[in-house]
């Protein structure tokens, strides 16, 4: 688990799989839940095009440093916790940078993120950023409860920290998943999921179909475009992470992308099905149904 | 050889000499001298029989031996006695020599055998003599109330004379049968004889408890002291009740044991409601009226203990009345110099600052506090009673000790902070002196008993003489004041680096050398800046004694010092008058427990060692381990204990704010970990109370936190999230394994460094912006970016964001978990994780970010001397970050020692647990390649960004009006109230306005008893007689 | 004999403290402590007293050599001397109270002088 | 002539207990002093025949004869109060 | 009504309490043994025939030298209590004058009276009676004065004089008696004569007339300052 310089270009390979299969599934799903809407839907590539379009717009300003800087802690914090978790179950190489930390530095590095784009967008100066950095904020700090349960759970159950221990605690066949072998856990876990993912019907923070809300309307060309980058590696991230600890992890580029994708369905499908929750009801959802669950799994693990 | 009858031929001869004497100066002069040849021999005889060695004497009057002639005794408390009593005299006469020499030559003679009196009362040994001097004394009272200005003394003279009427009536009564019984009027006769007469002792018994106003028997004496000439309060109280004491304290040796159980009982009733009722009492003398009855209660109560405090009789019982008639003879003069009555119109001591230090002295004298004799008087009353299991007078003494320093502080705290008015102040030389003798007087008294003490002489104590110096040197310039001392904190540090354990190393280090860097920001002070060095040396002084205490003495005498530095340093912030007075009731409440848990432990040993704790077995230890828990809980403001910090330490000046959070706290957690080495889990009733401990910690935590995000005003916001931090602190403790503590004492060191450089950085801010709440400022990150910087920097760290130390601390806690057998209450503590988060997020939005207001437009950053130790915080915390391992592996190795299983592996660069790992070195270069690379590229493609105002800003498709409109900042998580604004319910705030509610409420309903009619007096006193005997035949 | 005088004594106390209690007027209080001290002074005496003995006074009817069994007990009556006296100068000053806070108030009613309370 | 002691003792004493009545229950206050005076005397007398001629004396010197004076004398500076 | 009962209550508490000295006392047969040291060593040690009067002067001296300092407390405070608030003795309203016969009774009788006084506490050591008594008997010598002239003012410096150097001299002599003699207040300091004459008992007759002296100012004072009050 120590150093090596071959890590490096290993670690920009994964960095560079993971945006690219990052953004074309962010168009896949786009395009289902258009044509679940019977719309037509956006082209596969839009991303690239928005993603080249906003690098090479030329006109931009900056209300601040930490406006600035926001977006480079937001895709520091993308970049850093894909790195620090490891990619591929049994790849020396594709384990990244794990080297670094254990499961407790991935789940705290989250926030790394969430603190810089809060800082910049507030910033700007807009109310509204505010108002979409306090509600993101609040319903995260719900959200992570049952998750960090869970992941308490799970670290319970295989006394270990690390994740590529836990990764091998599950090896062997599905059975073996922590989806089996502690349900409760995973449940709790994946409806923290689902408050984290921005989908509905935890989106109020972004609301994108109603007033212009939250951060990432407060940025534009470069640093949008820095935000785009990131949304396409930070979903993944932290996906990996559910995948590793609950999913019984990847070994090969195939099955970490389908179970990739399946979790991240998860969100989706529910989102279509539920209305959006105003901020203080999500974070009642999450004490009263998720919470339960993640108090449960530890007591009885 | 001066014969003790000097005492009582001199004040005599000086009285009948008063009538040949016409102008009213030279008898005057005559009054003077009388006094101070009665106090020069009184003064003889204790340096012959403290120091010479001289033996006690009998004098025989008329030639003949006792029991057939009167007789006199003059031992060394006799003496003592007979020079507190002729020096208050002298003293007393000084101060009122004004209306001594107006009134005439009668009120002189009459003060002169009412000292006399007093003298007699102490030295005699007849008990009908004794009748005699009482009366004497009644009649010299019922004349030295009219001295007073005041018109409604008349009446309370009246009173007085109504009740002494029926006090001797039954005095008589008892003294003639006891006579006729025993044969005998001689004191030691009647001890001898074989047939005690009962109930003829019971009435000479009562008479006498009745002259040192009993409850409820006591509505006279109240009326006088209210009334009275404050000089001549002074005396009664002082000298008349010292007397009167010794009276009963001779008939108590004369009746034998039987008699303990009622002079206890009459005692601490008396105590405990007399400093119940003074709570609403709005007249200073009045206060004072009653706070010298419940005194003088306590004394009696201690006299009821003779039998148990055996040899330390002498030493516990003068030591409280020593503190006793010199604090409250000073205090009466310095009424007499505060033109008005109210409790507020002694705020006109402020302009003379002596006269403050000369009110702290006594209040801190008679609350029993360090280094005066009634601290160490108690320490060894308490000590005995514990050992003997009267723990029910233990808990009402203390009870009643809290209820007197609550109202004396409180009193204390409307000197210090309300506005003067009116006349103010009479600031003659003859009303000064006496003060300045009382005060000399407490401090000599101080000395005198930490050299008789058992114990420790506390003045020999470095720490506490260099924070005294201060006191003398406040004349010095601030900047001169606080060089020194830096000095002495970074001097005391050197000279005692080597006696550290690493436990003790790592707290001496904040408290010392954290200390020292904290004062850096007191240079930014200008002027004098009066009171601020002696206090904050104070605590300083107690802190560093507290971490080298060995054994419970010297341990509970430094806590009782720096809460009480610590209490001086609150209360100079402009509004904190009610939160200090919150914080001291709740320390000295706290220190009480600690005391009163000492006390158990020791089990009568005259000292014990902290570390003997662990030598204790159950069913002791667990009921010790409670009291010291809760004690030093207070400290860190556990849940339910922490009302008192966020105002405390939110109003708390600029500086003295990270003192009392980043430092103050930490001795809390000190105590607690000292406590938790020495004696481990303990179980009482079936409740592991450590793990109790770990629920409580969880406790704070989470509601700690949740306070914090709904705070409006910056400094509470900080101060509400020291009670979470405490929380954790706590938890790491009580989980008792190697990695917990390891966690607790990560957080002792981070919240040293995050906390004093956030109250830092925002009390900079609302120095310059002149608020404190958050939802008035906003943008100030371009008008003061090293307050933000050290801001951001502070956030990070204590949110536990990878790659600051603060994940370091979170690391250890996540690990230390895993090994904790308690599940559910980590539940608690993972939700305040998050919410830490909402609040720090706060912190920094709505104060740097936003938009700028109008009015803030100019503000400049923050003073110098504020910005330099926030950077020194930040290059640690930094520094901290990458290499943690400078302070934590010694600690881990020692903790090795003591809770051997589960320790860290240091290897290499990487720190391992049985868990996980963690390369604190990695992780910060990573995130550094990443940011700067991400910096870079961000820098390339948007080189040509144009800067512009915040408010250039535009949404809704209209332009903003005012910045004002457009700072999203007040109610900031609005939702958060909506769904858990049920836990911040100030439930325990409520839980303590009732019972303070409740407490004012009967005090003011129990008061009516007094109703101001002498009939109804006399009726109290009789219902008490018929009372006490009652209780005494039913026994 | 005693026992009488004893009673007396105990009866004139109580009906004096009885009077000090129940009336109002300052005068009259002070006028009920008298008949009190009066009753307390009989007690004394009482006490002191003894069947078929004398007054302790030596002359010509008690020699010195048999006075111990012809007196009665002196200390008493030295007692009773002291403490009428001392009666005599609580109630003078009492007097002179009296007098002054009926110049102060014009009355004598004890309930006007209550306000010193609580 | 031994009844005659203790008869006389009683006689005193029933009158002394009548004379304290009226001192402390009669309505008017100069006979109330009066009457406390009487108690007084009668006491000097019941002293002598408990063989205290001293007391007795003093008794009816100080405590029958100043007293009853002091009175008069307040009372008569008084006037109008007796009534309260 | 309710006070009453109450009060009456009360005293029958009281007096309950008290009924067990009462029924519980017992005569004594015999003298204790400190009235038995009085009866046998009195005459002998002291010379006094009257053992009350030795008692009172020397065995309890200092009792008694208290018992003289509260008249002297209680004349002191009278003064004071009745000086209090009174700015100068403005005349008042004109006193009626007293009777001729009153007058001319009271010049006649004063001196007798007082010499009565005189001569009850010079033999205080040897007849019933003493310096209280006799004190007591020239008070009322002077009371009759202030009776028959109330317009008349007492010479208050007279008897502050009086006052004065007989307490002064009272304390002296008990001084003496512990320098000269075995304790404070021994009136041994004087040969102690005879045993029944005028010039016996040693200092017992000079403090009983100095007691004297000084109760009989003290009364007058405290009679003169209750005299001189205006009535309201």
């Amino acid at each position: 688990m120590d150093f090596d310089w071959m890590k490096i270009p290993y670690a920009l390979l994964t960095l560079f799989i993971v945006v690219n299969y990052g953004m074309l599934q962010n168009a896949l799903i786009a395009k289902i839940g258009a044509r679940v809407g019977r719309r037509r839907g956006i082209p596969i590539w839009q991303n690239y095009a928005d993603l080249i379009k906003n690098y090479s717009i030329r006109s931009s300003i900056t209300h601040g440093v930490m406006y600035y800087l926001g977006p480079v802690f937001r895709l520091s914090g993308g970049v850093g916790l894909l790195l620090f978790v490891p990619s591929l179950y049994g790849s020396e190489m594709f384990s990244n940078l794990s080297f670094a930390g254990d499961l407790i530095l991935a789940l705290y590095f989250i926030f790394f993120g969430t603190l810089g784009m809060a800082l910049g967008a507030a910033e700007s100066g807009h109310p509204y950023a505010a108002i979409g950095i306090t509600r993101g904020l609040q319903q995260v700090s719900a959200a992570e409860l049952p998750m960090a349960l869970a992941v308490f759970s799970v670290a319970l159950q295989y006394q270990t920290l690390s994740v590529t221990e836990i990764v091998a605690a599950q090896q062997g066949g599905f059975q073996n998943w922590t989806l089996f072998t502690n349900p409760l856990a995973v449940a709790a876990a994946m409806l923290s999921f689902l408050g984290s993912m921005m989908r509905p019907p935890f989106d109020v923070v972004l609301a994108p179909q109603e007033i212009p809300i939250g951060p990432p309307t407060e940025y534009h060309s470069s640093y949008l475009a820095l935000m785009q980058t990131n949304r396409a590696i930070f979903p993944i991230a932290k996906i990996v992470i559910y995948m590793n600890l609950f999913f019984g992890g990847a070994t090969i580029w195939p099955e970490f992308f389908l179970k990739v994708f399946l979790i991240y369905m998860v969100s989706v499908l529910v989102g279509v099905v539920h209305p959006r929750f105003r901020v203080e009801q999500s974070i009642r959802w999450f004490l009263v149904w998720a919470v339960p669950i993640g108090i449960l799994s530890i007591v009885l693990v | 050889m001066v014969s003790p009858l000097v005492l009582i031929a001199a004040p005599l001869a000086g009285a009948f000499l008063l009538g040949l004497v016409r102008c009213p100066r030279a008898a005057l002069a005559v009054t003077l001298a009388t006094l101070g040849l009665a106090a020069a021999a009184a003064g003889w005889w204790v340096w012959q029989l403290g120091w010479a060695g001289a033996e006690a004497v009998e004098v025989f009057t008329a030639g003949t031996p006792p029991p057939f002639a009167i007789a006199l005794r003059m031992g060394l408390p006799e003496a003592a006695l007979t020079l507190v009593i002729t020096l208050t005299g002298l003293l007393s006469a000084l101060h009122m020599q004004d209306n001594l020499a107006e009134t005439g030559h009668r009120a002189m003679a009459v003060l002169l055998v009412a000292v006399m009196a007093y003298c007699g009362i102490v030295l005699t040994r007849d008990l009908f003599n004794l009748f005699v001097f009482f009366e004497l004394a009644a009649i010299a009272t019922a004349g030295l109330i009219l001295l007073s200005a005041d018109a409604r003394a008349l009446g309370a003279g009246f009173k007085y004379l109504v009740v002494s009427q029926v006090i001797s009536a039954l005095l008589l009564i008892g003294i003639i049968f006891t006579y006729h019984a025993t044969g005998t009027l001689y004191l030691d006769g009647i001890a001898a004889a074989a047939a005690k007469p009962a109930l003829a002792f019971f009435l000479v018994f009562i008479a006498i408890a009745a002259e040192l106003k009993p409850f409820p028997a006591n509505g006279w004496a109240l009326d006088v002291y209210e009334s009275s000439h404050p000089a001549f309060s002074a005396l009664i109280s002082a000298a008349a009740g010292a007397a009167s004491l010794y009276a009963a304290d001779k008939l108590l040796t004369v009746g034998g044991p039987a008699w303990l159980p009622a002079a206890t009982a009459i005692g601490i009733v008396t105590f405990v409601a007399g400093n119940l009722l003074a709570l609403p009492q709005g007249n200073d003398r009045r206060l004072l009226g009653y706070s010298s009855v419940a005194q003088i209660g306590l004394v009696l109560a201690v006299a009821g203990q003779r039998d148990v405090l055996g040899e330390h009789y002498h030493f516990v019982a003068f030591g409280l009345l020593a503190s006793h008639a010199v604090a409250k003879a000073g205090l009466f003069w310095l009424s007499g110099m505060v033109a008005e009555r109210g409790l507020a119109a002694w705020a006109a001591l402020r302009a003379r600052p002596p006269l403050i230090f000369a009110f702290a002295t006594f209040v801190a004298m008679l609350a029993g506090l360090p280094p005066f004799p009634g601290f160490y008087a108690k320490w060894e009353l308490v000590r005995v009673l514990a050992a003997e299991g009267r723990l029910v007078l233990l808990g009402l003494i203390l009870f009643g000790a809290l209820l007197e320093a609550g109202y004396l502080f409180r009193w204390f705290g409307f000197a210090l902070k309300r506005e003067p008015s009116g006349e103010g102040l009479a600031c003659a030389p003859s009303k000064g002196i006496p003060v300045l003798a009382a005060v000399l007087a407490a401090w000599g008294l101080a000395w005198q008993w930490g050299d008789a003490s058992a114990q420790a002489n506390l003045l020999l104590g470095l720490p506490l003489l260099f924070a005294l110096a201060f006191v003398l040197l406040d004349w010095l310039p601030a900047w001169v004041k606080n060089t020194l001392a830096i000095a002495g904190l970074a001097a005391w540090f050197a000279l005692t680096l080597g006696q550290y354990d690493p436990l003790r190393l790592i707290f001496a280090v904040i408290m010392l050398a954290g200390g020292a860097v904290t004062l850096l920001a007191s240079y930014h002070a200008h002027g004098r800046r009066i009171g601020f060095y002696p206090s904050a040396m104070l605590m300083y002084a107690g802190l560093a004694q507290l971490i080298l205490a060995a054994d419970t003495f010297s341990f509970f005498a430094a806590w009782e010092i720096l809460t009480v530095g610590s209490y001086f340093l609150i209360l100079r912030g402009r509004h904190s008058e009610p939160h200090a007075l919150s914080y001291i009731v709740f320390s000295l409440g706290g220190a009480f427990l600690i005391l009163a848990g000492f006390a158990v432990a020791a089990d009568g040993a005259a000292s014990f060692a902290v570390a003997d704790l662990a030598t204790l077995a159950a069913p002791v230890a667990p009921w010790v381990f409670l009291m010291l828990a809760i004690g030093f809980m207070t400290k860190t403001a556990s849940i339910g204990l922490h009302v008192w910090l966020p105002g405390a330490h939110a109003e708390a000046e600029t500086d003295v704010s990270p003192m009392v959070s980043g430092i103050l706290l930490k001795a809390g957690l000190f105590g607690l970990a000292v406590l938790l080495l020495a004696m481990g889990r303990q179980k009482l009733g079936g409740i592991d109370l450590t793990l109790a401990m770990l629920w409580i910690g969880a406790a704070s935590a989470l509601l700690g936190n949740l306070m914090a995000i709904f705070q409006e005003d910056a400094k509470r916001l900080l101060a509400y999230s020291s009670i979470g931090q405490m929380g954790y602190a706590l938890f790491g403790l009580a989980m008792m394994n190697h990695l917990g503590w390891l966690m607790a004492l990560m957080f002792v060191i981070n919240h040293y460094i995050y906390k004093s450089m956030l109250f830092l950085a925002v009390g900079g801010v609302a120095k310059r912006t002149g608020t404190r709440d958050m939802y008035r400022m906003g943008g100030l990150i371009n008008l003061m970016p090293l307050s933000f910087i050290s801001v951001l920097v502070g956030i990070i760290a204590m949110s536990g964001v990878p790659p600051l130390s603060g994940f370091g601390g979170r690391w250890i806690f996540y690990n230390a978990l895993l090994t904790a057998e308690s599940r559910l209450p980590m539940i608690l503590i993972f939700f305040s994780g998050p919410i830490a988060f909402l609040y720090l997020f706060r912190l920094i939005h709505t104060i740097f970010l936003g938009q700028l207001k109008d009015e803030h437009r100019r503000v400049k950053e923050a003073p110098f001397w504020l910005m330099v130790p926030q950077m020194i915080y930040v290059v640690l915390l930094i520094a901290f970050a990458l290499v943690p391992g400078v302070a934590l592996r010694q600690v881990d190795g020692h903790l090795g020692g003591l809770l051997p299983a589960g320790g860290l592996s240091w290897d290499g660069l990487t720190i391992t647990s049985d868990f996980g790992y963690w390369n604190p070195v990695a992780i910060m270069v990573i995130v550094g390649i990443i940011f700067t690379t991400l910096f870079l590229w961000l820098v390339f493609v948007n080189r040509r960004a144009q800067k512009v105002k915040q408010f250039n800003i535009v949404f809704a498709a209209e332009r903003p009006f005012r910045p004002e409109t457009t700072h999203f900042a007040w109610n900031f998580f609005a939702p958060y109230r909506k769904a858990l604004g049920f836990l911040v319910q100030p439930v325990a705030t409520g839980f303590w306005n009732g019972i303070s509610g409740g407490l004012h409420a009967g005090a003011d309903f129990t008061r009516r008893l007094y109703t101001g009619n002498a009939q109804t007096y006399a009726v109290h006193l009789l219902v008490f007689v018929v009372a006490v005997h009652l209780f005494m035949t039913g026994m | 004999m005693a026992h009488i005088a004893l009673a007396t004594g105990f009866l004139l106390f109580l009906i004096g403290l009885y009077g000090a209690l129940t009336n109002r007027n300052l005068l009259r209080m002070i006028v009920a402590f008298t008949v009190a001290d009066a009753g307390i002074n009989v007690v004394i005496v009482a006490v002191g007293h003894m069947r078929g003995r004398t007054a302790p006074i030596l002359d010509g009817a008690v020699p010195a050599a048999e006075a111990a069994s012809r007196i009665i007990d002196p200390v008493p009556q030295a007692l009773v001397l002291t403490a009428i006296v001392i009666g005599v100068g609580i109630t003078a000053l009492m007097l002179a109270y009296a007098y002054k806070l009926y110049e102060a108030r014009r009355s004598l009613d004890i309930g006007k002088f209550m306000e010193l309370k609580w | 002539m031994a009844w005659i002691t203790p008869a006389l003792t009683v006689l005193l004493a029933a009158a002394m207990i009548g004379a304290a009545l009226v001192a402390v229950l009669g309505r008017s206050l100069p006979i109330a002093i009066l009457a406390a005076g009487l108690v007084s005397l009668l006491a000097s007398v019941l002293f002598l025949v408990l063989a205290s001629p001293d007391v007795a004396m003093t008794e009816a010197a100080i405590g029958s004869g100043l007293t009853t004076f002091l009175f008069f004398f307040v009372l008569g500076r008084v006037r109008g109060g007796e009534h309260d | 009504m309710i006070r009453r009962a109450a009060a009456l209550a009360l005293i029958a508490a009281l007096g309950a309490l008290l009924l067990p000295l009462l029924l519980g006392y017992h005569p004594d047969e015999a003298l204790n043994l400190t009235a038995c040291y009085y009866a046998e060593r009195t005459a002998a040690d002291l010379g006094a025939a009257n053992i009350v009067t030795a008692i009172v002067v020397t065995y309890r001296g200092l009792d008694t030298l208290g018992e003289v300092t509260v008249l002297f407390l209680s004349a002191a405070v009278v003064g004071l209590v009745l000086a209090r608030g009174r700015t100068a003795t403005t005349g008042g309203r004109p006193r009626l004058p007293a009777g001729e016969l009153l007058t001319t009774g009271s010049r006649l009788l004063a001196p007798l009276i007082m010499l009565l006084g005189i001569y009850i506490f010079v033999n205080g050591h040897l007849t019933p009676g003493g310096g209280f008594q006799g004190g007591a008997v020239i008070a009322s010598g002077v009371l009759l004065l202030l009776l028959a002239e109330p317009g008349r003012r007492l010479g208050h410096r007279v008897i502050a004089l009086v006052e004065s150097l007989s307490g002064l001299a009272y304390v002296a002599i008990g001084v003496a008696g512990l320098v000269y003699a075995g304790g404070f207040l021994d009136n041994r300091i004087l040969p102690i004569g005879t045993l029944g004459e005028l010039a016996s008992a040693g200092a017992i007759p000079v403090i009983y007339s100095l007691i004297g002296l000084k109760v009989g100012a003290e009364f007058s004072s405290m009679l003169a300052n209750l005299s001189e009050t205006e009535e309201l």
